[in-house]
């Protein structure tokens, strides 16, 4: 018998103008069934985009000083911790004292870290010869939260080549070729290979994979588990690497890479968040496995990212030397949760849409194609949202969070694909509204764009190697696959594809290299010299680590988003 | 055997937990006779009893309470109508509920065993 | 929220025994954060999927106690909250490629299934709503199927094992059983074995090289003709 | 087709399936539709006798209580051990108000329990409410000349509050042997425990009690042994093969559970999963040659 648990507290969880738009919106929903909107043309959408895309807005961008990427404009929350003071209290750090000296070291414990942690073994080495340092607990992750499913090009009426051209059309041609190439390649293999774990996709009877359509694909080759795609890959991959005995370090993140003379990465300085206490770490391969940077907050925005996503694998890499692809670009995820304000920013997934759901505006009205690649549908919504004086169409609804929204009309998946489906198939979506009150089943949802995927990051090639010897990268730290716009489903292939392309790469390697190099700190000094020479003034100290929620910040009060002027 | 300390408490503890008189008990020995198990007894049921009337403690050493399978076939011969499968059981109860196991389930090898056989053994042996 | 600071209704809380005063409609999570504490322990995805932040609070003058995740559940005045930092429970390892074959691998590799009595107690702490107590019976059974299923919106918090008295790890057992029924009952699918067999046959490298070597032009007209099936 | 709400019991759907499919068999020739309960937990056999214990007294209710909410007033079980903790649970509550409030005011989820809830083993069906002549009509394959020998175990008859028949002389499974056409064997053992939970870790009493009732049996001239017990069974079938190849005694005596014996009587034995039994009885009950051909 399911109990109650939601928080409602008043009769109804919508304020009465939000209510007069439902209205509406129930109004022309009759009309609304089986009418579908056109993509944008090319034209209008660059149009769109450059108008309403958060990209575009220069006074969000700075100029990258010392390093490789000097030069290049990147986000300014991101610059401010590219340019700034290391964290560790060298007074505390002593190189000489090595507690532990593995073959490969993988920092992150999230879908990469993990996998590459398996592949790493099915290489050859023994399972104790590896250590995964995470900040939080293993699997705590981005990895965990993705919902709608995961790309792989394994129908009939489907191809890698077709996967290919929507990879590269989406973000726009700035992808690398030989990177997309191996994705769509390797995709399907690992779709098998999650099979062969005993990841329960969703299926026919018979085992054919029951596959949907996502943002900008061009054939249906979406694989789900219901919407807790993320969790169930990630949580089998866990239990594999439980029941392989494979060394984890909890709540042990990694403050600075350490390099030997020639600048060749040698192993991890880590940072006990428990005890204060740093552990030098040496080893062979080095993965940086740290994930996204939505915790950054970018232009202010809420995020679906976990608490750890603060950007610490690009410093530690671009301080050991490493490029990264791609930065200028910021993946907004079209709907976010924002209303009511607990969940303000978590994702609602695209297959919310892609099963029958299209937004609509504060009048009823469809204003935009359901399912735009990402950055364009979400400059729609903006531009719906927007007031007038600022060139948008001031049809959004306005939330007590400070935002406003566009409706996504939920009650339409059941009346389209029969009562019951929208609680089988959107679990999770279903829980997390009527835990606050809401059925989405009875009533539209309200969404606005959230910070949600960091499209670039540190350069790879094929096999994970970033342009440092000695430190490879994988998942959605690593730049170069997704160019300047990922598609839904490909950032899960992306950490699987790559997250094994590394282990394997790592392991071969380490097996390589007959002892450990030395360990030192002096790419970090060097580093931090360069930047006091072109006089920039550093006050933060980087990798953040956690963000920093206390007292007025609270993430649930302040955030008072998005005034354009 | 010789008898140290008498410990009254643990008749009141027994009848406690069982809900039974234990001095309705007048050694007839009908349960210890009918019981199938007593080759692999220390005490037999009733020698059993009579350590609880006198209080003596290292009873709830004896293997005795763990041979018992409740099989009731001494209930249903005593003259007396006394539950003894009811003052096996708070023998037992004695020592589950001072968090001490008498199976341990690390190192059992239930390969093969049905659930009933499982679930009835732990009902028993674990606290 | 942009209402002044002095009008906002505020809610009276205990984290951990300590009396703080916060503003109405925060999840406890927030709240916990607007009252100065910086979490380590007790969160991870901050969005109902990892399970990091659970916790459990009472309610002045109610005898009972409840448990929910601290970043889904909105503050209630007169709240006593604890979040579990870590719930430890027996996880077994085992062979994947092995266990399932025969008998019933969730008794054989966790035995103490068998010591449920049916109190429910697991099923009322699920901040997940899973019927708990019903997948446990399952296991019991041996019915694999019905236990991955019926447990697969678990998101291995431990508040169940947590608070069992029959010292079950219920989110192992049904990690387990979903891994049994994944792997050994839920059919493969021939056409992703298919295809992966193509790829690695060679069929696609032809069409791969072809479209990897078009320049930035033709790629793109090729795009935006493509037709969406 | 009259509708009988049934309770399972956890091993009738793993290791004793073939006792579940072949009541569900026999009942349909009986005109008797077993309707399984929608939810139902395991009964927590073995009964809890610690006056004060109520958390083990909880599964039993529950499954009183859920038929309740199904709106029976009846309960039918097949398994000796899960009917036995059911009586005894339910006459505990029916007898204690307190208790029984104690436990509904735990339950704080399910309805009330109200005590008004009967549970009936199968064979009390069979006897006091079909009687043995409706048990007779179906029979197509008489089992003439086949001697079988009851076993009771100790949850069938014991303890005698709650016991379908007399612990000391009971006649229920002879009547229903005759019924299927078949010679009841009298024996000493029929009512002696087979060593119940002591098969988990002390296999060697099973052993021993397994040698003693088999053969005592077949002394007594039985062809087979009837139960109705999964335990019972367990121990009398798989670790009498155990007990056999460590003695190498004497011939096997393969064990049926009581609504196999009807399958057969009925003329179909592949309800019976006689595939999981460790001593198959299919040569027992002369299924290829003798007059018991298969349809």
């Amino acid at each position: 018998m399911r109990v109650e648990r939601s928080n409602k507290n008043q009769e109804d969880p919508y304020l009465p103008r939000m209510r007069e738009s439902i209205e509406k919106v129930e109004a022309t929903r009759e009309e609304r069934i089986d009418q579908e909107v056109e993509p944008l043309d090319p034209k209008t959408r660059d149009k769109v985009l450059n108008e309403f895309h958060p990209d575009y807005i220069e006074s969000a961008f700075r100029e990258v000083n010392v390093g490789p990427n000097a030069g290049e404009m990147m986000p300014k929350e991101l610059v401010d911790l590219l340019e700034a003071y290391p964290k560790y209290d060298p007074s505390e750090v002593n190189l000489a004292k090595v507690e532990k000296e593995v073959d490969v070291l993988i920092i992150g414990g999230g879908g990469a870290g993990n996998i590459a942690a398996y592949w790493a073994v099915q290489e050859g080495l023994d399972p104790s010869d590896i250590l995964i340092a995470t900040k939080l607990r293993n699997g705590d992750s981005n990895s965990v939260m993705s919902q709608g499913g995961v790309q792989a090009a394994d129908r009939e009426e489907d191809s890698p080549v077709q996967h290919y051209l929507d990879i590269m059309g989406g973000g726009h041609y700035a992808n690398k070729p030989d990177l997309v190439e191996t994705l769509v390649r390797d995709a399907p293999k690992m779709i098998e290979w999650h099979e062969d774990l005993g990841v329960i996709y969703d299926k026919d009877g018979d085992g054919a994979m029951k596959e949907l359509h996502g943002g900008g694909t061009s054939r249906k080759r979406l694989h789900s588990a219901k919407d807790y795609t993320g969790l169930e890959i990630v949580r089998v991959v866990r239990d594999e690497v439980r029941n392989m005995a494979i060394p984890v370090k909890e709540f042990a993140p990694a403050v600075e890479l350490l390099t030997d003379a020639d600048g060749t990465v040698t192993g991890a300085l880590l940072f006990n968040m428990e005890t204060d206490k740093y552990s030098v770490v040496k080893a062979k391969s080095v993965i940086l496995a740290t994930g996204g940077f939505g915790r950054l907050h970018i232009q202010d925005f809420p995020t679906t990212n976990h608490y750890g996503a603060t950007a610490d694998g690009l410093i530690l890499g671009y301080r050991a030397g490493a490029n990264m692809l791609d930065m200028d670009t910021v993946q907004y995820h079209p709907t976010g949760a924002a209303y009511p304000q607990q969940i303000m920013g978590l994702l609602v997934t695209e297959k919310v849409r892609s099963s029958g759901a299209y937004p609509v505006n504060s009048e009823g009205e469809f204003f935009t194609f359901n399912l735009e690649p990402r950055d364009v549908e979400a400059s729609m919504l903006i531009r719906e949202c927007r007031d007038v004086e600022h060139g948008g169409r001031d049809n959004g609804v306005e939330t007590p969070g400070g935002i406003t929204g566009v409706w996504l009309d939920t009650p339409m998946i059941d009346m389209k694909h029969g009562e019951g489906t929208f609680e089988k198939n959107l679990e999770y979506i279903y829980r997390l509204y009527t835990r606050f009150g809401i059925d989405p089943t009875e009533d539209p949802i309200l969404v606005y764009p959230t910070l949600h995927y960091q499209n670039g990051g540190i350069e790879i090639d094929n096999d994970g190697h970033t342009a440092v010897e000695g430190l490879l990268a994988a998942g959605e730290v690593e730049g170069g696959v997704h160019g300047k716009n990922r598609l839904m489903g490909n950032s899960i292939m992306d950490y699987n594809v790559f997250g094994r392309r590394a282990g394997i790469a790592a392991a071969r390697r380490a097996k390589g290299e007959s002892e450990w190099g030395e360990v030192s700190l002096e790419h970090v000094e060097r580093y931090v010299d360069k930047l006091r020479e072109s006089d920039v003034d550093m006050q933060k100290r980087s990798p953040m680590l956690i963000p920093d929620y206390r007292g007025e910040r609270t993430q649930g009060r302040t955030l008072d988003l998005l005034d354009p002027s | 055997m010789k008898l140290t300390d008498s410990d009254q408490d643990l008749v009141a503890e027994v009848e406690e937990l069982s809900g039974e008189n234990l001095y309705a008990c007048f050694q007839c020995g009908k349960c210890s006779a009918s019981c199938p198990f007593t080759d692999e007894m220390d005490e037999l049921p009733n020698q059993l009893i009579r350590r609880v009337q006198i209080g003596d403690r290292r009873i709830l050493q004896s293997k005795t309470p763990w041979v018992c399978a409740s099989c009731l076939s001494c209930e249903v011969e005593c003259p007396k109508g006394n539950d003894i499968p009811a003052i096996m059981e708070a023998v037992r109860e004695i020592t589950l509920r001072s968090n001490v196991d008498e199976t341990d389930l690390r190192d059992l090898d239930t390969r093969g065993l049905p659930e009933i056989a499982l679930v009835s053994n732990f009902r028993k042996k674990t606290g | 929220m942009s209402p002044s600071n002095e009008d906002q209704e505020t809610v009276r809380i205990h984290i951990m025994g300590k009396e703080y005063e916060v503003p109405k409609g925060l999840t406890m999570m927030d709240a916990i954060e607007h009252s100065g504490y910086r979490l380590i322990r007790g969160v991870g995805c901050r969005g109902g999927f990892c399970g990091a932040c659970a916790t459990l609070y009472r309610l002045e003058g109610d005898y009972k106690l409840y448990a929910d995740l601290a970043c889904q559940k909105t503050v209630e005045d007169g709240m006593y909250l604890m979040q579990l930092p870590f719930t430890p429970a027996g996880r077994k390892t085992y062979d994947i490629e092995e266990i399932g074959r025969d008998g019933n691998p969730l008794l054989e590799n966790y035995p103490e299934v068998a010591r449920c009595v049916s109190c429910n107690t697991c099923t009322k702490a699920c901040p997940q709503d899973l019927e708990v107590m019903d997948f446990i019976n399952e296991a019991i059974r041996g019915n694999i199927e019905n236990v991955a299923s019926m447990s697969f919106d678990c998101i291995q918090c431990g508040i169940c094992a947590a608070r069992c008295p029959a010292e079950i790890p219920h989110h192992h057992v049904a990690q387990m059983a979903r891994r049994v029924y994944g792997k050994h009952n839920l059919p493969k699918s021939d056409h992703v074995a298919a295809r992966v067999r193509e790829i690695e046959g060679g069929e696609f490298d032809e069409s791969l090289q072809e479209i990897t070597s078009l320049s930035r032009e033709v790629l793109e007209e090729r795009y935006e003709s493509r037709e969406i099936e | 087709m009259e509708e009988l709400l049934y309770y399972p019991g956890c091993s009738l759907k793993d290791t004793a399936i073939g006792f579940e499919e072949s009541a569900i068999y026999a009942s349909r020739q009986l005109g008797i539709e077993l309707k399984e309960m929608e939810r139902w937990n395991c009964c927590g056999t073995v009964y809890s006798l610690t006056a004060d214990n109520l958390m083990k007294q909880l599964g039993p209710v529950r499954n009183l209580v859920h038929a309740q909410e199904e709106g029976y007033e009846k309960v039918y079980t097949l398994c000796s051990m899960c009917d036995n903790t059911l009586k005894r649970s339910n006459r505990l509550v029916k007898n204690d108000p307190e208790k029984l409030e104690k436990i509904n005011s735990f339950m704080d989820r399910e309805e009330d329990y109200l005590g008004e809830v009967t549970v009936k083993h199968y064979l009390e069906l069979l006897r006091d409410e079909l009687g043995w002549d409706a048990v007779r009509e179906p029979v197509r394959e008489p089992l003439k000349g086949l001697n079988v020998a009851p076993y009771y175990g100790c949850m069938l008859t014991r303890p005698k509050e709650i016991g379908l028949d007399d612990p000391h002389n009971p006649t229920v499974l002879e009547d229903f042997i005759s019924s299927l056409g078949a010679e009841p064997v009298d024996y000493p053992y029929h009512s002696e425990c087979c060593g119940s939970y002591n098969t988990v870790e002390k296999k060697d009493i099973v052993l021993k009690q397994a040698g003693k009732i088999t053969s005592s049996a077949a002394a007594a001239g039985a062809d087979l042994i009837i139960t109705s017990c999964p335990l019972c069974h367990y121990n009398l079938d798989t670790r009498q093969s155990e007990y056999i190849r460590r003695e190498n005694s004497s011939k096997p005596v393969p064990v049926l559970y009581i609504t196999q014996l009807m399958a057969v009587a009925y003329g179909n034995s592949d309800v019976c999963k006689f595939d999981k039994h460790a001593i198959d009885p299919r040569e027992a009950l002369a299924l290829e040659n003798k007059a018991l051909k298969e349809r």
